[in-house]
This record gives structure tokens, sequence and C-alpha cells, in this order.
């Protein structure tokens, strides 16, 4: 047990501490893959919780999307090699705010909450991703299906919407627009 | 024994207001998607430690998991079509200068 | 250290441990690699087997320990060496085949003659002194001035702002940046830093200065320090070679502690700004270019060459690359002759010439096709004589022309194995190439069905076609093509066109062979104290090269060279334009460019 | 001790694997030409480029070779000889190699050059290409085995290899192997007549030797992986399950090596083109062909 929460530990301040350096470091690359190992120490955090297919699953899908992330920050940032120095925040003070009042509620509740007794068994990584998918192919399907199906909607809708529009027209509203 | 709950509640708390301090205070697009997967990643911790200590039966919780890393990569594919988007258009994805975007 | 006194190698440091010491020099000694310069295919051409030798031919200069210089280098491609040799880890050792070091270099550890058995005789000197340690007590930092760069200051949104001072950019009033003036320093192969970009801010030039690790330790300190003072910049911030260490990190500093002023000492992450504080994105990007999406990105202009794995050595190409694709791209050549004995330039030295120097002359400056250029000067001379034409002679002279021709070509489809890393194909067609080259007519006859099997090979070979069709088509309007670019241009005109021409060209010249003569390296008739001008055709490998030259009492006083290549090479930014990076450099190359021949 | 002697069976594979690479390349069989390159990169300055970032540039090679031995750690050599039988086996050695992208984009980003730069966003491509055929082809295999524990993968096999059970799968999986390992023809990130070696272009001495480590321990555990998934893992007469393993693991590998030397590189269109219009929809017609098979036959 202690050696358990030893290891949630350490991977939640390494999922902080990656988490806090994603916006503190002015080079774009750096920060989207701090915030990949922040990710990725998530997925560590759930793999000591005995939760080892969702855990695989968290540091196997962070790893293309925020190398993703990467490439389009260095597209769409001025300054993504952090060279130029220059501020990309705003309302900082407001942002501080919102941050640690919801941080501070948010732990207030966990502290102040009686949890109940935990549970101090669960079934193996083998068990565990049968029963899953059992859920998923059983009571959630719908669920999971909906999931699907949006998800692949919304893969094609964000293409259709990236993609360069061709017509004539909207390439005079543009120029206007400039 | 609720200690590892705590510490696992207490780190998606942070990672929460870390995650909520980013997206409001970027100014850029990219940068505020950062933060929201940040604030998912504070509330799928949550999640998976409610699964383990409370509900380690209910296997709902686990493919509520699931449910919000589809949202995380939905978000990141919506987020990147409107991206390129506003780019070809306006040549920025800065929010600063979004004011057509304003209500 | 029992170094053998006759070499030293220079490019090597003392390290302390010599049981350690003498464990890795031994290991260095086995497994030497090279790089060649001015590139493989001038090694193949003059006959050379470089890895026959026991030397792995590297592509890079990060992996190379020996620098393998073939041949006499024109003075433009003294400072790119300098630079390939300071890329180069230590120790290294310069081995100079057939020709003294340029004066960029320290000068040579080992030098050798133009064949191949001496080739291997140095290589193994060299092998046997790493051996035995022969590691230079105090290695002098090896210093060029190619490998000072001035300084200059610019605005990292506005790369059109330059200034000399640091300072704030005129126009959005950031701080700038310093960066080495990269346009006017020589860049060469590998050294691909000077992009004005701001998608990648950084300046570096991997033109690295020798650093001892002692210097590396400087490096790093100078990186910590940085570090502690303005930690969200210390990514962009150069780090000086030694040089100019201390004069440029005071800038750095003075204009640091300007900021701290305005914004009052902690605020590290607005410390950039001018008046404005917020800097606008539609700004920076509204004048940028479009790439081929519609996209406004940032470009970034790269040099492929002189010395490059994908391309002839000697021949620079400078590419604006739009991430992957090319937008627009120039060719030179560092190697070109250039024609000092252009009429009416009588002021310059050398102008006249021994008919029989000439030829010498003619024939070592066009190292991929020696054999055509000394006919072609024969030829000239002769018609210059007014000798008749020669037919007792022109058997073995067209034979030597021919089997020049299938080595070339051979040649040629090694390169096009070394840029598609079809490793197979460069072995084969390299291997083919060194037996062609000095074969007679019965030996040609005993290689015929290899070289048929290679192009049997080649057609059978999967993804080659989708590589090649499509790759290279000559723009319409293209004139003066020659040879076989010519020649493949009506049955689609691209690079897979070229390779079936090449093929069949090469077929074609057994055929002529086996009906010539044996042959024969072209010499000069005896000719006189004659004088008269004369003009002659040859068709090289590369395309017809035509030669006017007058005499004056058997004394060539001047001349005129006009090659295939010097045209083909003004086809590069069409041919390159909006392509794939990838494709672009194989459309290059399926001209076969010798940048020898490229007259300016 | 299974660590060990995993770990020496991986090592030792990449060793031979460089051997047979240099018996091809140069004709010379030398068994001690890989150790004597290693200690002559160590002998060798390590250069750091003029302004790196320090941090990706030092973690890229060490990221891959920690990325390759995870990968091996989940792959059985024989029924007990795995250093971790995990329960999502089958998940984890993507999870692993997912990693690859990110060491080549950190090793692209790191030096700070146009080449290496260009070599790692063009690895980020090919990873858009080959990903969905490594899954899914997976994907396929667990369906068979109806569990994703690489033991019972291997147990599911011996009747019948996968290789024959579904041949479709086990071609996308290989090719898509080679794209990850990026070796030739794949070899897009280093392409040396393009980029002059791309990623690897900035990397000298040590750091170049464990790069070099890295990219054959990489083929290694893929090649491993090809065998857990299709080849029968241990299976075979005569010999002990462990060589039977390690032979199909070097037969794979070198074929690979083999390959990529027959045939030139592929152009990232047609890459892209060719896994998303032919290589996934062949994939899908794989699982719907497993999963009939599985229904159909008992």
């Amino acid at each position: 047990m202690y050696a358990q929460a030893f290891f949630v530990a350490v991977f939640g301040l390494a999922a902080i501490g990656f988490g806090v350096v994603v916006f503190r470091t002015s080079s774009m690359v750096r920060s989207a893959l701090a915030l990949l190992f922040s990710q990725t120490a998530v997925g560590c955090m759930f793999l000591a919780m005995q939760t080892e297919f969702l855990g695989v699953l968290q540091i196997m899908m962070m790893a293309t999307e925020m190398s993703i992330m990467a490439i389009f920050m260095v597209m769409f940032m001025m300054d993504p090699g952090g060279l130029g120095g220059m501020d990309m925040s705003h309302q900082k003070r407001f942002s501080i705010g919102a941050g640690v009042s919801a941080a501070v509620v948010a732990i207030a509740v966990a502290l102040l909450s009686d949890w109940g007794p935990a549970a101090e068994q669960v079934a193996d990584a083998e068990a565990q991703t049968r029963e899953l998918g059992m859920e998923l192919l059983g009571r959630s399907m719908m669920i999971f299906e909906t999931a699907g199906i949006t998800i692949l909607t919304a893969m094609i809708a964000a293409t259709a919407v990236a993609i360069p529009v061709k017509n004539l027209a909207s390439k005079d509203d543009k120029e206007a627009s400039e | 024994m609720t200690v590892v709950l705590i510490v696992a509640l207490l780190t998606g708390a942070i990672l929460f207001g870390i995650g909520i301090y980013g997206a409001l205070s970027q100014t850029n697009l990219v940068m505020i998607m950062m933060g929201v997967e940040l604030m998912l990643a504070g509330a799928m911790v949550n999640l998976v430690a409610f699964w383990r200590f409370l509900h380690p039966e209910a296997y709902s919780g686990q493919m509520f998991v699931l449910v919000v890393m589809t949202v995380m990569a939905l978000e990141m594919a919506v987020g990147f079509g409107v991206a390129i988007a506003r780019f070809r258009a306006k040549g920025s994805v800065e929010m600063e200068e979004a004011e057509d975007l304003k209500g | 250290m029992s170094s053998d006194p006759a070499i030293n190698v220079t490019g090597a440091r003392q390290k302390r441990s010599s049981v350690l010491q003498g464990l890795v020099s031994r290991a260095l000694a086995r497994n030497l690699s090279c790089l060649i310069v001015p590139g493989p295919e001038v090694a193949l051409a003059h006959g050379l087997d470089v890895s026959a030798t026991g030397l792995r031919i590297s592509t890079t200069p990060r992996d190379a320990s020996v620098l393998l210089i073939i041949g006499e280098l024109p003075e433009k491609m003294g400072d790119a060496v300098a630079v390939l040799y300071a890329q180069m880890p230590r120790p290294r050792a310069v081995l100079m085949v057939g020709a003294e070091a340029p004066s960029t270099l320290p000068g040579a550890d080992i030098s050798s003659g133009l064949s191949q058995e001496e080739l291997t005789e140095a290589v193994g000197r060299l092998e046997h002194a790493l051996a035995e340690g022969a590691f230079a007590d105090s290695p002098e930092d090896f210093d060029a001035d190619v490998l000072h760069a001035s300084i200059e200051y610019v605005c990292p949104m506005h790369p059109e702002v330059v200034e000399d001072e640091p300072g704030s950019c005129p126009k959005c009033g950031m701080d700038l940046v310093a960066r080495e003036a990269g346009e006017s320093t020589p860049e060469d192969g590998h050294d691909h830093e000077h992009h004005h970009d701001h998608e990648h801010h950084h300046h570096h030039d991997h033109e690295e200065h020798e650093h001892e690790h002692e210097h590396c330790h400087d490096h790093e300190d100078q990186n910590q320090h940085d570090h502690g003072h303005d930690h969200e910049h210390h990514h962009g911030h150069e780090h000086h070679d030694h040089h100019d260490h201390e004069h440029h990190s005071e800038h750095e500093h003075s204009g640091h502690d300007h900021s701290e002023r305005d914004h009052g000492g902690h605020d590290h992450e607005g410390h950039g700004h001018g008046a404005s504080g917020f800097m606008s994105m539609i700004e920076v990007t509204k004048d940028l270019p479009r790439s081929a999406d519609g996209l406004q990105m940032d470009w970034l202009e790269v040099p492929f060459g002189p010395v490059f794995p994908g391309l002839p050595g000697g021949l620079k190409l400078t590419l604006t690359l739009d991430g992957d694709g090319v937008t627009e791209g120039q060719a030179t050549s560092l190697v070109g002759m250039t024609t000092d004995g252009a009429e009416g330039e009588g002021s310059e030295e050398s102008k006249e010439m021994d008919a029989g120097t000439f030829i010498e002359h003619l024939s070592s400056a066009m190292p991929m096709a020696p054999v055509s250029y000394r006919l072609l000067a024969c030829l000239a001379i002769e018609k210059a004589a007014g000798l008749e034409d020669d037919s007792e002679n022109a058997g073995t002279r067209n034979g030597a022309l021919e089997r020049e021709r299938i080595a070339s070509h051979l040649g040629w489809l090694a390169q096009v194995g070394r840029q598609l890393g079809f490793a197979w194909l460069t072995q084969r067609a390299s291997t083919l190439q060194l037996q062609v080259r000095d074969a007679d007519r019965n030996r040609l006859g005993e290689l015929e069905p290899a070289l048929r099997a290679l192009g049997t090979r080649l057609e059978r070979t999967p993804l080659l076609k989708s590589r090649l069709k499509g790759i290279g088509i000559l723009p319409i309007d293209s004139s003066d093509l020659r040879g076989p670019v010519a020649r493949a241009a009506d049955e689609g005109g691209d690079a897979w066109a070229r390779l079936w021409q090449r093929l069949a060209e090469i077929s074609a010249s057994l055929e002529l062979i086996r009906s010539s003569g044996e042959p024969e390296l072209p010499s000069l008739r005896d000719i006189g104290d004659v004088s008269g001008t004369g003009e002659a055709t040859v068709d090289t490998p590369r395309g017809e090269a035509r030669l006017s030259l007058k005499l004056e009492r058997g004394k060539v006083k001047s001349y005129e060279l006009d090659t295939a290549c010097s045209h083909h090479i003004d086809l590069v930014p069409k041919l390159v334009e909006g392509r794939e990076l990838g494709d672009a450099l194989l459309a290059v190359g399926s001209l076969d460019l010798s940048p020898w021949e490229v007259i300016s | 001790m299974t660590i060990a002697i995993v770990l020496l069976a991986l090592f030792g594979s990449a060793w031979l694997l460089a051997v047979i690479e240099g018996w091809i390349t140069t004709g010379r069989l030398s068994p001690a030409a890989p150790l004597y390159s290693g200690l002559a990169h160590l002998g060798r300055e390590s250069i750091l480029p003029r302004s790196p970032d320090r941090v990706f540039f030092e973690a890229a090679p060490v990221l891959l070779l920690v990325v390759a031995v995870l990968g091996m750690a989940v792959l059985p050599l024989a029924p007990d000889l795995v250093i971790a039988d995990l329960g999502t086996g089958g998940l984890f050695i993507n999870a692993a190699l997912a990693y690859v992208l990110v060491a080549v984009i950190m090793a692209g980003w790191g030096p700070d050059g146009a080449y290496a730069m260009i070599g790692g966003w063009r690895f980020l491509g090919q990873l858009i290409a080959y990903s969905m055929l490594i899954v899914m082809p997976i994907t396929a295999v667990a369906m068979r085995a109806e569990s994703l524990v690489n033991t019972a993968i291997v147990g599911s096999q011996e009747s019948l290899w996968n290789i024959v059970y579904q041949p479709l799968g086990f071609v996308l999986f290989f090719i898509a192997a080679m794209a990850l390992a990026f070796r030739a023809p794949f070899d897009l990130p280093t392409a040396e007549g393009e980029l002059g070696g791309g990623v690897d272009a900035e990397y000298t001495g040590v750091r170049l030797a464990v790069l070099r480590l890295a990219r054959l321990t990489l083929v290694v555990t893929l090649a491993s992986a090809t065998t857990v998934f299709y080849l029968g893992g241990w299976y075979g007469p005569l010999l002990p399950p462990w060589a039977w393993s390690l032979i199909k693991t070097l037969a794979v590998a070198v074929s690979m090596l083999l390959a990529g030397r027959y045939l030139p590189r592929i152009r990232e269109a047609d890459l892209m083109r060719w896994c998303w219009v032919l290589g996934i929809p062949l994939a899908l017609v794989n699982i719907i062909i497993v999963g009939l098979l599985i229904l159909v036959v008992p």
C-alpha cells in the first residue's frame, strides 16, 4: 500500500512538474513534449493504480497526439523557438486566480469528503481487460459506438474545414478581410 | 486506507488548476488546447482513482476514462481543423486578434 | 609515444590513460571511415576503389575520420573543405590523393599518387600510424578565416531588419537577436544552417570550431551562465566559439540589462518587448509567401553541396525549402572551368600553351570525362593545324570515347543509387564502372552480359518506376538540350526516360566498340609549328562539347569551349520548383551534371 | 536472471546483426568489427552543435535505446523467458514503439540544423502512414489468441503459425515494422542522398555509438515482435525454445536489412497513399477474415 502511494505520488509530482513546464518554457517543441511527458506520467499513475490497460493506452495515445501537437505549435506560433522572448499570455492575474481557486476547491473536496473504505483488491490486468471489453461491447456498447462515430465525424469535419477552399467567392472574401 | 486515493485526487486537482490557468492565460489557440488537455488529464486521474479505490467492480468507471480519451483526441482533431482554417484565412491563431469571434 | 616521425596526425589529441588510448587507437585504425572530396563519383572516375582499401565511405563529416581529397581542388572549394574538416571529430587526418593540400587546410597528413596501389599503401601507412598512436602532443586549434563569422543582429519577426549593433527592431520594437552573417559566409555541404526563418530561430552553424574537451566545458559553462540570467531564452542563445565569445556575450548582457530596467527585474517573459507589449501575428504572417496548400509558412534557405552525398561533388544547390517542399532553387558549380583562355583577355597568365600541355590541361580539368575532352582537344588542334581527318586512328579513338561513355553512364547509375539509398545499384554499377574503365575489347565483350543483366534487373526492381516516373520533366520551352537528356526528351522527358536512354546508350556503345577498333587513349599527331584556327565537336557522355581554338606556331593562343552541362545547369531552377525535396534532388541528379564541365 | 538473459539475447542479436550488415555491405565477415567500431566511437570527440537544445539532443539516443529495450521486455523468448509478461503485452509494445517517434523528433529538433529538423518532421508524416498498420494487424493477432498476453499469443499458434493463418496481416505488419525502424527503403528521416544523414547527421562520438546501437536494437525488437505475433515464437522441432526464438528473430531482422538493400527509397507521398488507400482497407479485411475464421473454425 505504501509502495503504491509512493509511486502514485512520484508520478503525480512528475505530471505536475511537467505540466508547469508546459507554460513556463517559451520553446514550443519543449512545451509540447513537456505536455507529453506530463501525460505519460499520468499514464504511469494509472499503472501504479493497477489500471494497466488504461495506463498503457494513455501512454501510447499521448505519444502520437502530443508529437502532432508539437508540429502545430511550430507552425502556428510566431516564436516557436522561444528566441524572440515574447509574452504570449494575457489576463495573467485572473488566470492564476481561476486556476488556484479551482485547484483549492477540488483539494478541499478531496480532503474533506468522507470517501469511505477503500477497496483493497482489484482483478489482475488480464481479467480487467476482459471485463472492460465485456463492458464496452455489452452494457455500454451504445456509448462506446457513439464515441466511435463521433470521432469519425469529427475527423472528417476537421479535415473538411482544414483543406483549402477552392472556389473564387471565398477567395474574394479572404482578400477583402485582409 | 485512502492515502493513495487522496494523493491521486490532489494530483488531479493540481493538474486541473494548471490546465485552467493555461487555458485562460494563453493567447494562442494551440496553447489553449494544451491547457484543456491538462484539465482532462486531471479529470482522468480522478476517474481512475475513484474506480480503483471506490468501485473496482464497476467497469463503467474505466469506460468513462476511455470516453475522456476519445474526447481528448476529438478536441485535438477539431481544434487543429479550426486552427488551420483560421490561419489560412487570417494568418493568425492568436486570441487577441480574433475580434471577429468576440460576441 | 612511439609515433612514426614521418606521420603525425595533426588532428588528434593526446589522451590521458595510455592503456585505453592504445586500445582506442587500434580500434580507430581498424575502423577508418573517410569522406571523399569532391565525391565518390570522382574517385570512381579516376579508377580508385576506395572501399577496397579498407576505408569505409562515410557520407557525413560527422562520421568520418579521414578526409580523402582527390585531385586538385579549385580555390572556391578550399573554404568548403576547411569547413568539412572542422566538422570532423578528432582524431582526424587528411589524405591527399594526387595533389597538394589546399591552403585552407593545415596540410596533408598523408599523400599518395592517383593509383589504386599507392592509395592502398597510403591507407596502410595511415592505419599503422594511427594504431601506433600517432597523436600530436599538442594539436593546434584548427582555425581558418572561413570559420570566423561576423555577427549581425536581426529581428526574429522581420528578416529584412539586419543591423550591426544590438538594439530593438524599428518595426516592432523587439530585441534584435544575434546571428552569424549567414549569407556572407561560404557554405558547404553539411553546413546547413544559415536560415533566417522564424520557424526555428536558432542560429548556428556547425562549422564547429575546434573544441578540445576543455573548450567544450567552457561552452557549457557559458550555457549555464546564460541560463541563470534569463532562463527562458537560453535555447536561442548562441554558444559562441571561443574566438568571439567574450565580445559577444558582452552584447547580450548589455541587452539584457536594458530590458531588465524597463520591466523591473523579475518579469522574464516580458522582456522582449518594446513599447507595444503585444505583437500582432497577423502583421507577422501577412507578407509571408504561401505554400502550395495556401498556408503562410516560413521558408528556409538551405545549401546542398558542394560535398553532398546525393549530388555530384562540386555542385552547390541552394534550395529554398517550405517544409519538405522546394519553392525555388539555384545551382552553381564551384569547380567549373573558368574560360581563362577566352579571346581578347591577353593580360591573364597562362595564355599561351603548348599543344600537348593544352590537351593535358583540358583533360585533367574534366575528371568526369577526361578521354572525351582529350579527344576534343586533339581534334580541334589537328583541325587548326590543317590535318586531314584521320581514318586509321578514328576507330581506336571512337572506341575509347564509347568506352568512356559506358563508364560514365555506369557512374551516373551509381550516383542515382546513392541518391535513392539503393545500395545494391551503387555497388553493382561502381564495380562495373571500374571494370569497364580500363577494359579492352575482349574484356568488354565479357562484361556485356553483366551490363545487360543490370538493365533487366532495374526493369524488375519494384518501386523504381514509381520513384522516377514523372520526376524532372523538362520545361516545354527548354532549348539547348544535348546528349542523353535531349535524346530522352521525346519520350516523356522524365528521369525514368533518361535512365532508359542511358541504358540504351550503353548497349549501343558496346555495339560500336565491337565494330570499331581497340579502345586507345587519343594522342595528338605531329602538327609542327603551324598556325590557324580550328573547331571540333565531340559527343561526350553528357552531350556535345564544342571547342574552337587558335593556334600560333604550334601553341594554343586562345580557345573557347562550349559544353552541355553549362546549358543543362540552367534547367535546375525550373526542375526543382514546387517539387518535394527528394524529387527535386532526383531531378537534378537525372541531368547528370558534371560541375567541372560548367563553364563560367 | 531473466532480465540478464533477455538483455544478453537482445544485444547479442544486435551484434550479430551488425556483423551481418557489415558482411553484406563490404563483403568482409569480421565478428569483431562492431566492437572496434564502438570503441572507435568512444575514442572520438563528441561534438556538440553550436546551439543545441541540449536536453533533447542528449536524451534522444538514450530514449530510443530505452524504448527498444522496453519493447523487448514484454516479448517472450521461451514460455518462461520473458522479463514482464504483462496482461496487456500486445498493447504495451505499441505504446513503447510510439516513443520512437518522440525520440526521432527530439533528435531532429535538438541539434538545431535544417537537415535534422526536416528529418524529424518527416518521421511524423511517416508515422501517420504506418501507425495504423502496426495496430490493426496486432488486433487480429490478439483476436485469435483471445488475449493481449504475449505468451498466450504465441501459445495460440502452437498448431498453426499466424503467418499461415493470417498472411495478409503478416505482410502489412512486416512492412509497417520496417517503416517504424526507419531502415531503407523507408529511411526518410535519415535519407543520406536527400538530407545528408538527417536526424543522424549531427551526432558524433559516444552519442553516435548509442544512436547506432539503439537503431540496431530497434530492428531486433521489431523482428522479435514479428516472431512472437506471426512466426510462432519459440515453437519448432529439436532445438530448445529460446534458440528457435532467436533464429526466427535474426532471420526476420536480416530480411529487413536485405529488403532495404535491393529497393530504392520510397517517396513520402507514395508511402502515405499506399498505406491509407491500400494498407488500411486490407488490414480491415484481415480483421474480418480472422473474425470469420474464429467463428467458423472451432
